[in-house]
């Protein structure tokens, strides 16, 4: 049985697993760089120990000085998070080596999934749908048979290609052959090599994954779909689950075909399978993720299962206590990433010092964060402060809860992406649940727009300035009520009444 | 005094306060209001009933981000007078004579060295800061003072990064 | 359809149905004494306005100030909370009259159910067991025949009786007759009048609550129990749902009991019946609350069911939407009331400046409070600064959950129960759910000792205090790094090695 | 300096200071941690390896409030060479010669007048705060000096009540 555990990560996703921990009653081993003194994850663990310079490189991502750390610290197990050395073979390896009970699949797991064309070749053997296409060179007597075979639209692209180069989409069976041959001869042009192949073309995709557990004595089960189509250059901004497009039976049917992708390679832990779903429901097979994903709470709202222990349970080889018959939907739930960044100026990052929170409470709402007031955001990784996850009994009450909670959430001293994660919640693609992985792009216009010039707010945020001024500034009359406080110097500053001129 | 809010500049002046209830004047418009504040830059106002709430963060003097529903305002409090008995300080118009940080990050790229000549919209310096690159270029023409940062620096906030001699 | 709603109350409750009625689009009007300007309630609400002095008499149940209110912000509804005026059947047959509509019960059940003479009789109407014995004087010639009835042990009581005078506890039939004497005597002397009566007296009692709701058609559903026996003074500290005590034939006879009592008043809106739960699970009638409780949350945690929303729902008079046969128990869910008190001085309240609060956050955990940094807490109210209710798929994760999240709940200028809370959590008798409403008193010495002494962690509170003061304190060589953080006048300072004193 | 905690007082010391890196030794045992704190008064301190975590507030001058893990430490810190410096100053013998609040409350009723004597245990004022009345009463014989309260009165935290002269 695991007894302490190295979280070999940082920000919101070491606080949470330390929190599962904490709760198994397993000790914590947090690691550091030198830029993560302050950060929260450090203070939250039993025990904590420096691993080297802000840059990821020299710290985050040495499996050396993590396995030292773990060694010195007699951590029997070492949970990766996301993201850093969660999908390295070679660490997973490295941990076996070492004694070390890696939380995740086997190394062996990652590698087959690692690599786009071996992940795709596995899972053509294991009869998992991919998109269709060819990938060897496409020659003219095969053209018409194999674009009739995957059904118009296609997409035909350069063998060597890349950067949108040798690629036709063709839309009409009258233009293929015109098509293939202009692509043939630019990517002869560019590349120095004419060959081509064809794959179908998913016009208005929508992104949806799959979540899965294996055990080690080989059950499997799917813990059903979740919808990430919100995406602002390919980071995911808002996922829920259940998606609101996919029927029951896509659902189920897509749930059966992970189970079964993960079955044929053996795989041990949390998984995620990407599949890209278009406009009739057609699903294919996008990406193995072999780990804990981002998103993964709005699965636990509305599954009510903790990911993390059950991770834990699978990692000390014990069989799957969930399931497949008695795991059910509740509900809906919705997650916003809530990022340190400047909407309003392309999304700049917005390091800082954070100067206070006012955390969302009440019914139905779940915060991941590793926050507190006074830190430093460092400006060496990503701008991600957190998650805000909603649950409720159905997605329109979720959609309100959520705009509840993005209402309270109050960060200042660092510009966030909350008002622009509102304006999200009011978008009437997303309010109907009708978007695809086109919706940032298709509604950027209207999402820029702040919410309209009302003299009336202009006016009290500047009263509040004013205020704050009078009460805080050196120019102010001086003031010294007993406590200090803003309140008693503010009840205390000019009680007659009268023209005051500052 | 005068407050600067995005392209507004206004005129605000409280007029009385009698504990809470305060009446203050936005370029003449009368708010009779009842204010109360938090230490930790909470700020609630009540106006003909209605509930407004600020939190507000202190920069140096003067300067504030406020924040209010969804929304944040950059203002700028000055006193005109004041300015003139303190003297010369650095104004909104000398502010091209210098760049700054405008975050913390580090340097990744000097493409100038002093003594250069820059024309309007040269590319200076790259600044990354989480993971992402800002390239600031020149604002006018005009000849590299010096270079106060070396690639590789971190820089925080505000700091001085290049001054420049117009000419 | 309701449009607006005047919250007649203060604290977390007023707080928790703005945040139902703001999901809803419904505005809010808050009230408030001169003591609550800086009360949360007000600064959450769209809408808000002084009604009187601090003392609640002038204001908070000041009946005429509230409609007066209600009027001028046109609210269409009253939404009472708890305390206060929520059980006041004169303010809900005023509302009535004013034609606002008052969010509970009608004035007739209300009355009903206020005074526990009528409310016995009305409940032995409805055939809901009560705990058997007689109101009426009892004479010589029935005692043995309603002793053996009623089963021992048994308690005589003075009619005219109080403070513990003409009471006399009987375990044995051969001790019944010289008791009942004994009563009668003691009675005649203390009130001049010596009629007794006898009643079960229940050991070991259980409090444990059935949650119910009412529509103006006549449907009524329950939600199930909730476990309250962990009391100090009658004042409910610790709730648990589903009770670990009781099976699941008593709870579902318990539910069909409280939907008859519903039902024989024509009860409309959320209400709860309180029952005396013996050792054997006999189950009996002690008051019904027509209202909302202070530990509603656990009810909507297992459920997944917002009891405002449906509150407001039955209120707009539209027919019940949740199905008996619907509504099943999921998980565990346990309360703790977070107090401003030391529990180290008797629980004196603790009133002062809420310095800094760190909210729990992460999986499972809700917090319902109306306290934020730098408020003020009121001497003019309850102790009570919010609840902590925690979710998971089984009591004892519930637990383990729990302990999670009172270490992480950080409040710093007052003094809160946060540790006494964490006591309970390992006690003994509280871990296996075996405990009664003796539980306090029973454990009362475990529960008051700390921690036990730990010199490292008291050494670790004199470094921090003395760290602030090297830092902070005027006393300190005299340091001015560019921001004035603690962090960096921390890091600014004393960069040489060497000895130093200050 | 000193350092008074519970009924333990101790002498704590700061030796050297690297960063973060700090000895600090307490009553002789010297603690070689890593150290770091926030605005809002939260401080991590690394010792062997273990994190300990504290909330600091600082009451008026030298006292402070600590909480960790589950536990409350009320703290003292005084220079002796600073006090006697400072001349005479409140200290614990003299404390009884009055009676302040230890919260913010309101005064329900006062039992003596100015002139009374009392006994020590004679019960002197009553406060409530909260819903709870709290009985004051004498610690050692004294004279009423004088009441600086009336019942009714709100008291702030610390507010003097009643002064006494010794016999």
């Amino acid at each position: 049985m695991i007894q302490k555990i190295l979280i070999a990560n940082r920000g919101e996703i070491a606080v949470r697993v330390m929190r599962t921990c904490k709760e198994m009653g397993i000790r914590t081993v947090a690691v550091y760089s030198e830029a993560d003194r302050t950060s929260r994850h450090v203070s939250y663990a039993d025990e904590a120990v420096c691993i080297g310079l802000a840059s990821s490189q020299e710290s985050y991502l040495n499996a050396d000085k993590i396995i030292k750390a773990a060694k010195q610290f007699k951590a029997d197990a070492i949970h990766p998070g996301y993201g850093f050395l969660s999908e390295n073979a070679g660490f997973a390896r490295r941990c076996k080596e070492e004694g070390i009970i890696f939380i995740g699949p086997s190394a062996e797991s990652i590698e087959a999934m690692g690599d786009k064309i071996s992940a795709r070749r596995q899972m053509i053997k294991a009869k998992v749908p991919v998109v269709p296409g060819t990938s060897e060179d496409l020659k003219p007597r095969d053209l018409f048979r194999v674009c009739r075979r995957i059904g118009l639209p296609v997409i035909i692209k350069a063998t060597a290609g890349g950067g949108g180069k040798g690629m036709r989409l063709v839309y009409e069976e009258k233009q293929l052959y015109e098509a293939y041959e202009a692509a043939k001869s630019e990517a002869r042009a560019s590349f120095g090599n004419d060959s081509v192949y064809i794959e179908k073309y998913i016009e208005s995709p929508h992104h949806i994954e799959i979540q899965f557990l294996g055990d080690a004595h080989g059950n499997v089960i799917h813990l059903f779909d979740r919808e990430c189509s919100v995406q602002r250059r390919h980071q995911k901004i808002v996922e829920e689950s259940p998606s609101p497009f996919i029927d029951d039976k896509t659902r189920q049917a897509m749930g059966a075909i992970a189970v079964k992708a993960a079955r044929s390679i053996g795989y041990v832990g949390a998984g995620t399978i990407e599949f890209l779903v278009d406009g009739d429901m057609n699903f294919y097979f996008l990406e193995m993720n072999t780990r804990l994903q981002v998103e993964h709470p709005i699965t636990e709202e509305v599954l009510g299962v903790d990911l993390v222990k059950e991770q834990i349970h699978i990692a000390n080889r014990k069989k799957l206590r969930l399931r497949q018959k008695h795991l059910h939907q509740r509900g809906h739930a919705i997650e916003c990433r809530i990022c340190a960044e400047d909407p309003e100026n392309n999304f700049a990052p917005s390091p800082g010092i954070i100067r206070h929170i006012q955390t969302p409470e009440g019914i139905g709402v779940r915060v991941d964060s590793f926050i507190y007031d006074g830190y430093e955001i460092p400006v060496y990784y990503d701008s991600m402060l957190g998650k805000l996850i909603v649950w409720a009994t159905s997605r329109i009450y979720a959609l309100e809860r959520m705009r509840r909670v993005l209402y309270e959430y109050k960060i200042t001293g660092v510009k966030t992406n909350i008002d622009y994660l509102r304006r999200i919640m009011d978008t009437r693609d997303f309010v109907k649940g009708n978007y695809t992985t086109h919706f940032i792009e298709d509604n950027s216009k209207k999402l820029q727009e702040s919410a309209g010039n009302n003299n009336e707010i202009e006016d009290m945020a500047i009263i509040a300035a004013y205020i704050d001024h009078i009460v805080n500034s050196n120019d102010a009359p001086s003031l010294s009520p007993a406590d200090n406080l803003p309140i008693s110097r503010w009840r205390a500053f000019g009680k007659q009444k009268g023209v005051l001129r500052i | 005094m005068k407050a600067k809010i995005g392209n507004r500049t206004c005129e605000v002046e409280l007029i009385s306060k009698d504990g809470n209830r305060v009446e203050i004047s936005v370029d003449g418009k009368i708010y009779d209001i009842d204010v109360v504040m938090s230490e930790s830059g909470f700020c609630s106002i009540l106006h003909e009933g209605r509930s407004y709430n600020a939190e507000s963060v202190r920069h140096s003097e003067g300067k504030y981000t406020i924040t209010t529903n969804f929304r944040y305002f950059d203002i700028e409090l000055s006193n005109p007078q004041k300015k003139y008995i303190r003297g010369r300080q650095s104004t909104p118009e000398e502010a091209q004579e210098t760049i700054t940080s405008p975050m913390p990050g580090k340097i990744i790229k000097i493409m100038v060295s002093e003594g250069m000549e820059v024309k309007q919209g040269d590319p200076l310096i790259v600044v990354e800061a989480m993971k992402m690159q800002s390239t600031y270029t020149a604002a006018q023409n005009a000849i590299v003072d010096k270079i106060h940062v070396e690639e590789g620096d971190s820089v925080a906030r505000d700091q001085l990064l290049i001054s420049f001699k117009t000419n």
